[in-house]
């Protein structure tokens, strides 16, 4: 009894935690109301949805504004500003991602109430994942924001292609995440505890082992499946395709963005004092990244392959700055918090425009974009300025993100950072190849099929697509906006 | 001294003539009335060029204080180092001491009327014209006494020609276009010979070039005509690098552009940066060479025979062309120094000019246009003046240049206005027996012709005998093979010119049509040039010869007025005393010439039918002419003199080699182009840039076959990959 | 000097101006044509007119400074600031620019190119017109960027979208081409950035060209140098375009709709010069000595090299745009020199060959619509079927061939003759050697243009367009062309209009390249 | 000790070899059966290392649910009961190789780190008691978040195995 | 005892594992070689947490469990909705999409 009596409850900072509850309060809401009212619910399910995702954004505004950084369970949990910056990134890409879901999930043949339950929990896994400091956590987290994610690719539950993207980007996952558990249990073995923190301190000093060596590459490992880096990229384009649009838009966005963040601060925060193993990887691994799926993305002729191979290089240029984690961590971590940002309203700007496209043509082929400036000039300049900010060219967004990479880069200096920044530079003009494939067809291109009637825009997407079109321009022409969120997060992080 | 200060005055003229005419020509003056505006301007240029030149004169005779220049130290110094040369010529010195050397400068110390001080040229800068590095450059006039002459050499043949014009070209398409650019020849020329710096020489120079280049392509509809424009231009243009590349030299010793200045510092200091000065003559030589027809880059000034006959007269005859010599004579201390005319026996620009005298004069024989004949003749007698200059002979060359002007004007007015009245043709087998029909044409020729040939007393003969007589004397040296040269030329000169007497104006008329006198238009410039021509002498006569007239105030004008002594006092320059020997055998053989040519034509005499003895003459005869009056193949009488090696010879190297390479240079610069487009620029950089897209391109393909879609081989890259990096990691780290 | 009252404003309206105008036509429905033309060439015009007002307000005497400054917070995070100013060398490529859209509008007024689209097609014009202005005035590294890159998507799309039958080839390869080296520029900048030190040692961290301007490159060892002028120059030389980089302009200017070519030769070739003569030589003065040799070489063998492609052509406009890979040889050239003389050339020639080739192309172009070819082969009589069109194309020949007394000379002579003398530190063999060759390539220059010119508009007109009436120079040509003949008359006659802008600005940079080569 | 050395011998030469028939055998039900007694032997062990709860929640969780899952699992795919279907794809040695090569450096590496490292006997014993201390305070969230993820999973997998 | 013992038993479960979802071809085998490598997690956790004196390693260890009995339910839902579409368990049947 003497046992029992010890413990002690827990101080818990409901203020800190209140984003996680409002998210989870709204996910119960969504759950009771299916259940009570069923089929008549339908058509308030995105409505609540997006009021969850909402009413989330308050309690981190006011977090936001109090400003104190707050830890609780010894450091596994913290809010901080860095965590708010990246809750309130996915919870506004999923409202983003709730927006493009309307008129997609219930015109089609899908479980509408259960689509944003499940959207919700993995939002909250991913909420969380910003905020765990141990590698418990971490793990819960991740699962939380996978498992529902899984079965959301899988949600046309009649499509072959949608059952396929399930089972791969499931059974991938799992191999993935057995890898970064096998991973966690030897740097747990090592460290003797969860928390970041003591693994910092215990992996920081001594000397080399391999044990060591091999914790941390199975636990980057893990997450470089997450972030789709090249070699572990290999179920994304699969699933990019098979999955409900929507969804891939989500896969690609918050999905991406939470395995960034869980790599941030495993980097950043526990494995930084082992420079001689995460810079290298991330050297070869953005290298590779980066130019594979620039490459192979030249060859493909499916808009959305094409958006899914064009993720997996953004992926790579997000990975670059880890390469010099150690030598410019406060430049690194702001460059990949500002990529990360702007990389959410460029993508999904993308797919916002895929999902209208398709909304007329039923198509995914990138010559059915033929003309679509003659028919849909809107739509088309949309378009055009989200993948000028994927090419990472001004005045649209994304050239803010790469100037990031570069600036962290050469902050670290040396011939390696150097040389990651040529391999950038040359990737960068690869992949305007094919985003001008897009461009060309839009533009130079006659009308696909003679069709020109012109395309209607749901109220939801064009909602979605006016934030995210005004989110990439603002971002490029006043970056300073952005790069805000980045400096507060190096602060934190770091100091955290 | 107004006019010498606003000099600038008489180019603006005709610079605003031709924008008047360009853009008001067709519309608000009527396309056959414009020449009124060109005339108009070009007496206003006249006027105003004979006031510049009045008082020229003026400065010369009463120099104001300021025009005077006191000489430094340091012109005493060098003068030292001449004594020795110098005293012999002084010793001799009779009658009219006009050596200007340095010593004399501080007074006349031998007496006689007009001793010369060293008259400054009036120089006035305008504004800021350009600036760099912050050094800023003026733009301005430097009128000295080579300047008004020229000004009056442009002015009076351009008002000549202008009026000529109005009836040779009437009725032409492009009338107006014809006299705008009549009028910006003229005002280019015009800058061009009162620029006060290299870079306005520039200027002047490339802008007479295109004039020319309109004007010879004038009738552009004919292909040959564009051609022979274009030929002019490029042949130019390749001078031009010498041009370009001299004047940097310059500037590179000097820093400076002003002519003034550069010549004032090398007459300063003989001697300093020879090296670069000879660069800068021999690049300059270039220039020279393809603006005034100089061996090699002679070839474009027969082929610019395609413009209007006026055209002719003015540009390539008695103005532009003599823009070379005109530059050698602007910037006589450069080459003086830089070729060393005063020390070594040959040099560069001697050699050239007397090869090309020759040689020209040799290739007039072989022509059957007439136009062609004098369009040699004058690369021959340009060679002459750039001959006289290399042997230092400066006063003879532009004395030269100024009669010439004149005389070859004249013929080449008289040739147009024959073609006027033989049905547009220059083919000298076409005319024939026009002496009846066209006296006034007939008789300027004829006096022209003279004049050309040196005979006494017209023009040519003062001239000419100033050149034979300074190549005999030389500078301190002799020049005893361009004596030769000029003796040869001489003969040659005359001979040419009486085959084209006689086959233009004597024997029967073998054209079509009935022949006319031209109208007065034509024939009063024709009148007032045959004038010059026979009076033109007067402005350089030796002194003894004014003497048994009590005039010998008036002898050597051209040498008082003209001579720019300020800058060729520190040369060391001297002039040779009149040589009545020289003068006679000057005389005897421009009459032998004539008297063979005579017999050969008038009376038959001569060695008719040689080519079908000779092999080699037949041969080289049947490269020249394998038509027409095989009989008459005036070269056999050159093939069995001492001509015949060189006419020969120069003609087929001529047209088979020096012609040819113009051609063959712009064939091959197009097949290098080709090439070069088709291997390396579109074949190797190109076609890497290509090749590396394709290269990216073909490397996506094949990494798809990574995404094969099994889940098998997905999992067996994900934990390969861990693997493989596992193991690199532990082994490495 | 900081800017006060009106003036702050002058700069950012000058460049934003047409912005503006292309936002308001975006709100224009496309079948207000008359009034979407009226607003484009309005706000064109009215940047105009503010630039104008700037040249008038231009304190001349201090034309070494910068003026109209402003220096406003932008991206605080990365220290990079608004920051316009406009001196010596900035005004004249500014006024270029300004002026030659508004023309380029006048020329499109009726006959946008197919597939039409006047709206979509003026208001990229404007975006461009934004970009390039930007460009000229902007003193923060970043913001230099910023605009350097904004021009490249409307060009991209003029090319893609009005161009000609390669042209998607043709856009494609001059946005990856460019965006290559914009992305090794970025890179070079960031080492500007965090290598740069003041005199005192201390890392600077700015990306203010003012200040980098100032230091010089004190403090980034030789080797660093070189290595960040390596990116820099790849930046600037691919857009020059230098050999062996050069391989996408002549795509892209015979694709291009003629005004995009206009604007390709006239404004943005100048973008990469500028930056050279802006940002690369003041800031890196031993790289820049280092590389000198080089980029003389390089530029000599363009002027070469251009001219032999260019007799190699059998397309009017491909033969243009080779000329301008020569031309940009000689502008290269004077800034290889390091020279007072060979910069303020280079300026000069920036200026003159924006108007010399960019009027060519015009003429290009006006033949392309009358005859629906530019094969020089199936040319020919222009100076008979269009007389006055046949003028002006020989005149513009003789302007790009360097003629004295017409722009293009004052951009080739000092070039030419600053290589005599290279600055200090530099092979003066070398570059003596560069001179003559640059001389040679001024006859090649003659030679290619005068035979474009003698098979394109001497002899008759070909069969083919015998019978036709074709409309000579009309008044839309006419209005637009005619700055353009003007500026190269002026300019060649007095060309102390811009020497005398830009000859201070120059001078501070040779001098402080001399002093640190001299110090080092 | 030795007592516990050889327990430890049998039970892990039990899940071995397990293991590896599970992973080879052509029946899918035999595998099955194989994966209980690796699960049971793991059980086992954990109760050598006296963690009792994780060997109790092994059991109930894995035995006791996973395994019937499994098995409703075969039976609702129809896959052979008997050796029909070739359970073994053609890639095999593939993945042979890459097994041995991740065991190999795993335990290279441990080998190397821990090399004869004996396990502390001396430390604290962890009741069950211990356990939910711990997570209830420290891992409250995590704890909270598995249960929205055990409810999330189930509402998904019922909305993808339904029939409709 | 030896921290190894059990360290290297759990390597070669993990291997074992791996082998197993890589060379089987039917998705429930797949499953279920999946959840040796969990446990193979788990024998580290646990034999960590004893070697650290620490409870944190049974804890963790709890979670795995948990996750991973989630993730079976959600693995089997989706092998069963591939055998409902598809009529095959047959994971090197899915290729519908690649390249």
């Amino acid at each position: 009894m003497d046992v029992l009596l010890a413990f002690t409850r827990p101080s818990l900072d409901w203020h800190a935690l209140a984003p996680e509850l409002t998210l989870l309060a709204f996910g119960t809401l969504i759950t009771i109301v299916d259940i009570i009212w069923d089929e008549r619910s339908k058509q308030a399910m995105p409505t609540l949805a997006g009021m969850g995702l909402l009413a989330t954004l308050v309690p981190i505004l006011t977090l936001a504004v109090d400003g104190t950084e707050r830890s609780m369970f010894g450091g596994a949990y913290v809010v901080d500003d860095f965590s708010l910056v990246l809750k309130a990134l996915f919870l506004i890409s999923g409202y983003v991602v709730v927006l493009m879901s309307v008129d997609y999930i219930r015109d089609g043949d899908y479980y509408e109430n259960e689509y944003y339950t499940l959207m919700l929990t993995s939002l909250l896994g991913m909420v969380m994942m910003s905020s765990s400091r141990d590698l418990i956590s971490v793990f819960v987290a991740l699962e939380l924001l996978s498992i529902p994610a899984y079965m959301l690719a899988a949600w046309r539950k009649g499509g072959p292609r949608s059952n396929e993207a399930g089972l791969k980007y499931y059974l991938m996952g799992v191999f993935a995440s057995a890898v970064m558990l096998y991973g966690m249990s030897l740097v747990y073995g090592l460290a003797g505890a969860t928390s970041f923190d003591a693994i910092a301190q215990e992996l920081g000093s001594g000397p080399s082992n391999p044990v060591a060596v091999l914790g941390i590459l199975f636990v980057l490992i893990g997450f470089a499946f997450k972030v789709s880096a090249v070699p572990f990229h290999t179920w994304a384009p699969d699933t990019y395709e098979g999955a409900p649009t929507p969804v891939t838009a989500f896969l690609a966005v918050a999905s991406k963005t939470a395995g960034m963040v869980a790599l941030i601060q495993l980097v950043f925060v526990a494995f930084l004092g082992r420079e001689d193993v995460i810079q290298p990887f991330f050297w070869v691994i953005s290298a590779l990244t980066m130019t594979v799926g620039n490459l192979i993305a030249l060859r493909q002729t499916n808009i959305v392959r094409l958006l899914a191979y064009s993720g997996i290089a953004q992926g790579g240029f997000m990975l670059v700055p880890f390469a010099v984690a150690a030598d410019a961590p406060a430049r690194a971590i702001e460059a990949v918090v500002i990529y990360l940002a702007i990389y959410a309203f460029m993508n999904l700007g993308a797919f916002t425009v895929v999902l209208a496209v398709a909304r007329k043509t039923r198509s995914g082929e990138i010559d059915s974009y033929g003309g679509l400036f003659r028919y849909a000039p809107g739509l088309a300049v949309a378009m055009t300025v989200f993948l000028a900010a994927l090419a990472g060219i001004p005045p649209a967004g994304g050239w803010f993100a790469k100037f990031g990479l570069f600036r962290a880069l050469l902050d670290a200096g040396g011939g390696w950072a150097a040389g990651l920044a040529v391999v950038v530079a040359v990737n960068t003009v690869i992949a305007f190849a094919y985003y001008a494939r897009v461009l060309t067809q839009m533009w130079f291109q006659p009308v696909a099929d003679g069709d020109d009637r012109p395309i209607v825009v749901t109220g939801a997407l064009g909602a979605a697509l006016t934030v995210t079109l005004l989110a990439t321009m603002a971002f490029g022409v006043l970056p300073g906006l952005v790069g805000h969120f980045g400096e507060v997060s190096v602060l934190s992080a770091l100091g955290g | 001294m107004w006019m010498l200060e606003n000099a600038f005055i008489i180019p603006l003229i005709p610079a605003i003539s031709f924008v008047v005419i360009l853009l008001f020509g067709k519309r608000f003056i009527g396309p056959d009335r414009v020449h009124v505006v060109g005339i108009t301007a070009l007496g206003l240029v006249w006027v105003l060029s004979a006031l510049a030149a009045f008082q020229w004169t003026q400065r010369v005779e009463h120099p104001p204080p300021d025009a005077v220049v006191q000489m430094a130290s340091h012109a005493d110094d060098h003068a030292d180092d001449h004594a020795d040369d110098h005293a012999d010529d002084h010793a001799d010195d009779h009658a009219d001491d006009h050596v200007v050397v340095s010593e004399n400068n501080s007074g006349d110390a031998h007496g006689g009327g007009h001793s010369s001080p060293l008259i400054r040229p009036v120089i006035s800068t305008f504004s800021q014209w350009w600036s760099n590095g912050g050094i800023e450059f003026s733009v301005g006039t430097l009128v000295d006494g080579l300047t008004v002459l020229l000004l009056i050499v442009v002015a009076s043949i351009s008002l000549l020609v202008h009026i000529y014009s109005t009836e040779y070209v009437k009725d032409d398409r492009r009338y107006v276009h014809y006299y705008a650019f009549l009028s910006l020849f003229t005002a280019a020329m015009l800058f061009f010979v009162m620029a006060q710096n290299i870079v306005q020489l520039i200027v002047g120079w490339e802008l007479v070039g295109v004039c020319s280049f309109v004007l010879i392509g004038h009738w552009w509809e004919e292909k040959p005509n564009t051609d022979a424009a274009l030929k002019a231009f490029l042949t130019n243009r390749v001078g031009d690098i010498g041009l370009l590349v001299g004047i940097i030299v310059l500037w590179g010793t000097f820093q400076t552009f002003d002519i003034d200045a550069i010549n004032t510092l090398i007459a300063a200091d003989p001697g300093a940066h020879h090296l670069a000065l000879l660069v800068a003559a021999c690049c300059l030589m270039a220039a020279v060479a393809s603006k005034s027809g100089q061996f090699p880059l002679h070839t474009w000034l027969p082929d610019a025979m395609a413009g209007p006959t006026p055209v002719s007269a003015l540009i390539h005859a008695a103005t532009m062309v003599v823009a070379g010599v005109y530059m050698i004579a602007r910037l006589y201390p450069v080459f003086y120094e830089g070729l060393s005319v005063g020390t070594s026996s040959i040099n560069l620009m001697a050699f050239i000019g007397g090869f090309t005298a020759l040689i020209g004069a040799a290739l007039a024989f072989a022509q059957w246009d007439i136009k062609k004949v004098l369009a040699y003749s004058t690369v021959s007698q340009l060679g002459y003046m750039v001959m006289a200059l290399g042997v230092g002979a400066w006063t003879a060359a532009i004395f030269h240049l100024f009669t010439h002007a004149f005389f070859k004007a004249c013929l080449f007015l008289g040739a147009g206005s024959v073609s006027h009245a033989a049905h547009h043709t220059f083919d000298m087998r076409k005319m024939g027996g026009l002496k009846k029909d066209m006296p006034h044409t007939y008789r300027t020729f004829v006096i022209s012709s003279l004049a050309l040939a040196g005979i006494f007393p017209f023009a040519g003969f003062w001239s000419k005998d100033e050149i034979l007589l300074g190549s005999l004397v030389g500078q301190k040296n002799s020049y005893p093979l361009m004596l030769i040269f000029g003796c040869v030329v001489a003969v040659m000169t005359a001979a040419y010119m009486t085959r084209v007497i006689w086959y233009t104006f004597h024997g029967e008329f073998r054209g079509e049509g009935h022949p006319h006198e031209s109208p007065k238009m034509m024939t009063t410039p024709l009148w007032i040039l045959a004038g010059m021509a026979v009076i033109a002498g007067v402005f350089n006569l030796p002194g003894p010869v004014l003497e048994p007239f009590g005039l010998e105030g008036l002898a050597h004008r051209i040498q008082t007025y003209v001579e720019p002594s300020v800058y060729l006092s520190g040369l060391g320059l001297s002039h040779p005393d009149p040589s009545l020997t020289m003068a006679l055998v000057g005389l005897a053989l421009a009459v032998s010439g004539i008297v063979v040519t005579y017999l050969y034509y008038w009376r038959r005499v001569g060695l008719h039918g040689m080519t079908e003895r000779n092999r080699y003459a037949k041969n080289g005869y049947t490269f020249l002419e394998n038509k027409y009056y095989l009989d008459h193949l005036y070269n056999d009488v050159i093939v069995e003199t001492v001509k015949r090696p060189i006419a020969n010879w120069a003609n087929r190297v001529n047209q088979n080699v020096l012609d040819r390479v113009v051609d063959r240079a712009g064939e091959t610069a197009r097949d290098t182009g080709r090439w070069i487009y088709k291997w390396i620029d579109q074949g190797a950089i190109d076609g890497s840039v290509n090749a590396a897209a394709r290269g990216a391109d073909s490397s996506g393909e094949g990494l798809r076959a990574i995404q094969s879609g099994k889940i098998q081989n997905y999992g067996q890259l994900l934990f390969g990959s861990a693997a493989v990096l596992a193991i690199v990691f532990v082994i490495v780290v | 000097m900081e800017a006060t009252g009106f003036d702050t404003w002058v700069l950012s309206l000058a460049v934003f101006l047409p912005l503006v105008g292309a936002l308001v036509i975006m709100m224009i429905p496309k079948a207000y044509e008359a009034e979407l033309k009226l607003v484009a060439l309005g706000s064109s015009l009215v940047a105009l007119i503010v630039g104008v007002y700037s040249a008038f307000q231009f304190d001349y005497g201090a034309a070494g400074d910068l003026q109209f400054v402003v220096d406003k917070g932008w991206i605080d995070v990365i220290n990079s600031r608004y920051i316009v100013g406009l001196d010596g060398l900035s005004l004249p490529l500014l006024l270029l620019s300004l002026v030659v859209v508004p023309l380029c509008l006048i020329y499109s007024w009726n006959h946008v190119p197919e597939p039409g689209n006047t709206k979509a097609f003026f208001i990229l014009l404007l975006i461009l017109s934004t970009g390039m202005n930007g460009t000229f005035v902007a003193q923060d590294m970043i913001l230099f960027f910023v605009f350097f890159e904004v021009v490249l998507l409307p060009m991209y799309f003029l090319i893609g979208v009005w161009g000609g039958e390669e042209r998607r080839y043709a856009s494609l390869k001059f946005f990856l081409y460019t965006l290559f080296g914009s992305a090794l520029m970025i890179i070079s900048f960031l080492a500007l950035f965090f290598l740069s030190k003041d005199s005192s040692g201390e890392l600077l961290h700015t990306f203010d060209m003012r200040v980098l301007s100032d230091v010089a490159g004190v403090g980034i060892i030789k080797n660093t140098q070189v290595w960040i002028f390596a990116g820099l120059f790849m930046g600037f030389g691919i857009k020059v375009p230098m050999f062996p980089f050069h391989t996408w302009l002549p795509d892209a200017h015979t694709q291009a709709p003629t005004v995009g070519s206009v604007i390709l030769a006239a404004v943005l070739l100048k973008l990469g010069t500028y930056g050279f003569v802006r940002i690369a030589i003041p800031f890196l003065p031993e790289g820049a000595v280092s590389w000198a040799p080089w980029i003389g070489l390089l530029a000599v063998i363009g002027i070469i090299y251009g001219a032999l492609a260019c007799l190699a052509q059998t397309d009017m406009k491909r033969l243009i745009a080779f000329s301008s890979v020569a031309h940009m040889g000689f502008v290269m050239l004077g800034i290889a020199t390091l020279t007072d003389f060979g910069i303020n050339a280079a300026v000069f020639g920036m200026v003159a060959h924006g108007l010399i080739t960019g009027m060519l192309f015009f003429l290009a172009g006006s033949v392309k619509e009358r005859f629906h070819t530019l094969e020089i082969s199936r040319l020919g009589g222009l100076l008979k079927s269009v007389p006055r069109m046949g003028w002006i194309l020989g005149f513009a020949t003789m302007a790009s061939l360097g003629l004295p007394g017409l722009a293009g000379f004052w951009g080739e002579f000092p070039a030419i003759l600053s290589a005599y003398n290279p600055g200090a530190g530099l092979p003066e063999e070398t570059f003596r050697t560069y001179m003559v060759i640059a001389a040679v390539g001024t006859v090649l220059a003659a030679g290619y243009l005068l035979w474009l010119y003698q098979r394109t508009a001497f002899g008759e007109p070909p069969e083919e367009f015998a019978g036709h009436e074709i409309e000579d120079v009309n008044r839309l040509e006419w209005i637009a062309w005619t700055p353009f003949l003007v500026g190269i008359v002026l300019f060649g006659i007095w060309p102390n209009l811009i020497f005398n802008v830009t000859d201070d600005v120059v001078s501070g940079i040779t001098a402080s390249v001399e002093a640190i080569v001299a110090g080092g | 000790m030795v007592a516990q050395n050889i327990f430890f011998g049998v039970i892990a030469a039990i899940v071995v070899v397990s293991a590896l028939r599970m992973v080879t055998t052509r029946n899918i039900v035999h595998a099955a059966l194989y994966l209980v007694a690796v699960l049971a032997g793991l059980g086992a062990l954990y109760i050598l290392l006296t963690a009792e709860f994780v060997a109790t929640t092994q059991v109930l969780v894995y035995i006791g649910a996973v395994m019937v899952l499994f098995l409703f699992g075969i039976m609702l795919t129809k896959a052979p009961l008997g050796g029909v279907m070739e359970m073994t794809g053609a890639q095999w040695p593939i993945a042979a190789v890459v097994s041995l090569l991740i065991g190999g450096v795993t335990v290279y590496s441990l080998m190397a780190r821990f090399g004869s490292d004996r396990l502390t006997s001396d430390g604290p014993i962890f009741r069950t008691a211990d356990v939910s201390d711990e997570v209830f305070s420290t891992y409250i969230v995590p704890f909270e978040a598995v249960s929205v993820l055990l409810l999330a999973a189930l509402i998904g997998a019922i909305v993808l195995a339904r029939k409709d | 005892m030896l921290l190894n013992q059990f360290l290297i038993l759990g390597a070669v479960l993990f291997a074992i594992g791996v082998y197993g979802v890589l060379a089987r071809r039917n998705g429930v085998m797949v499953l279920m070689s999946i959840e040796l490598m969990l446990n193979a997690v788990n024998i580290n956790l646990v034999a960590f947490g004893v070697q650290h004196g620490v409870v944190s390693g049974q804890v963790f260890a709890v979670f795995v469990i948990a996750v991973a009995a989630a993730e079976v339910g959600v693995g089997l839902a989706i092998v069963l909705l591939l055998y409902r579409n598809r009529r095959s368990i047959n994971v090197e049947d899915f290729d519908l999409m690649r390249g």
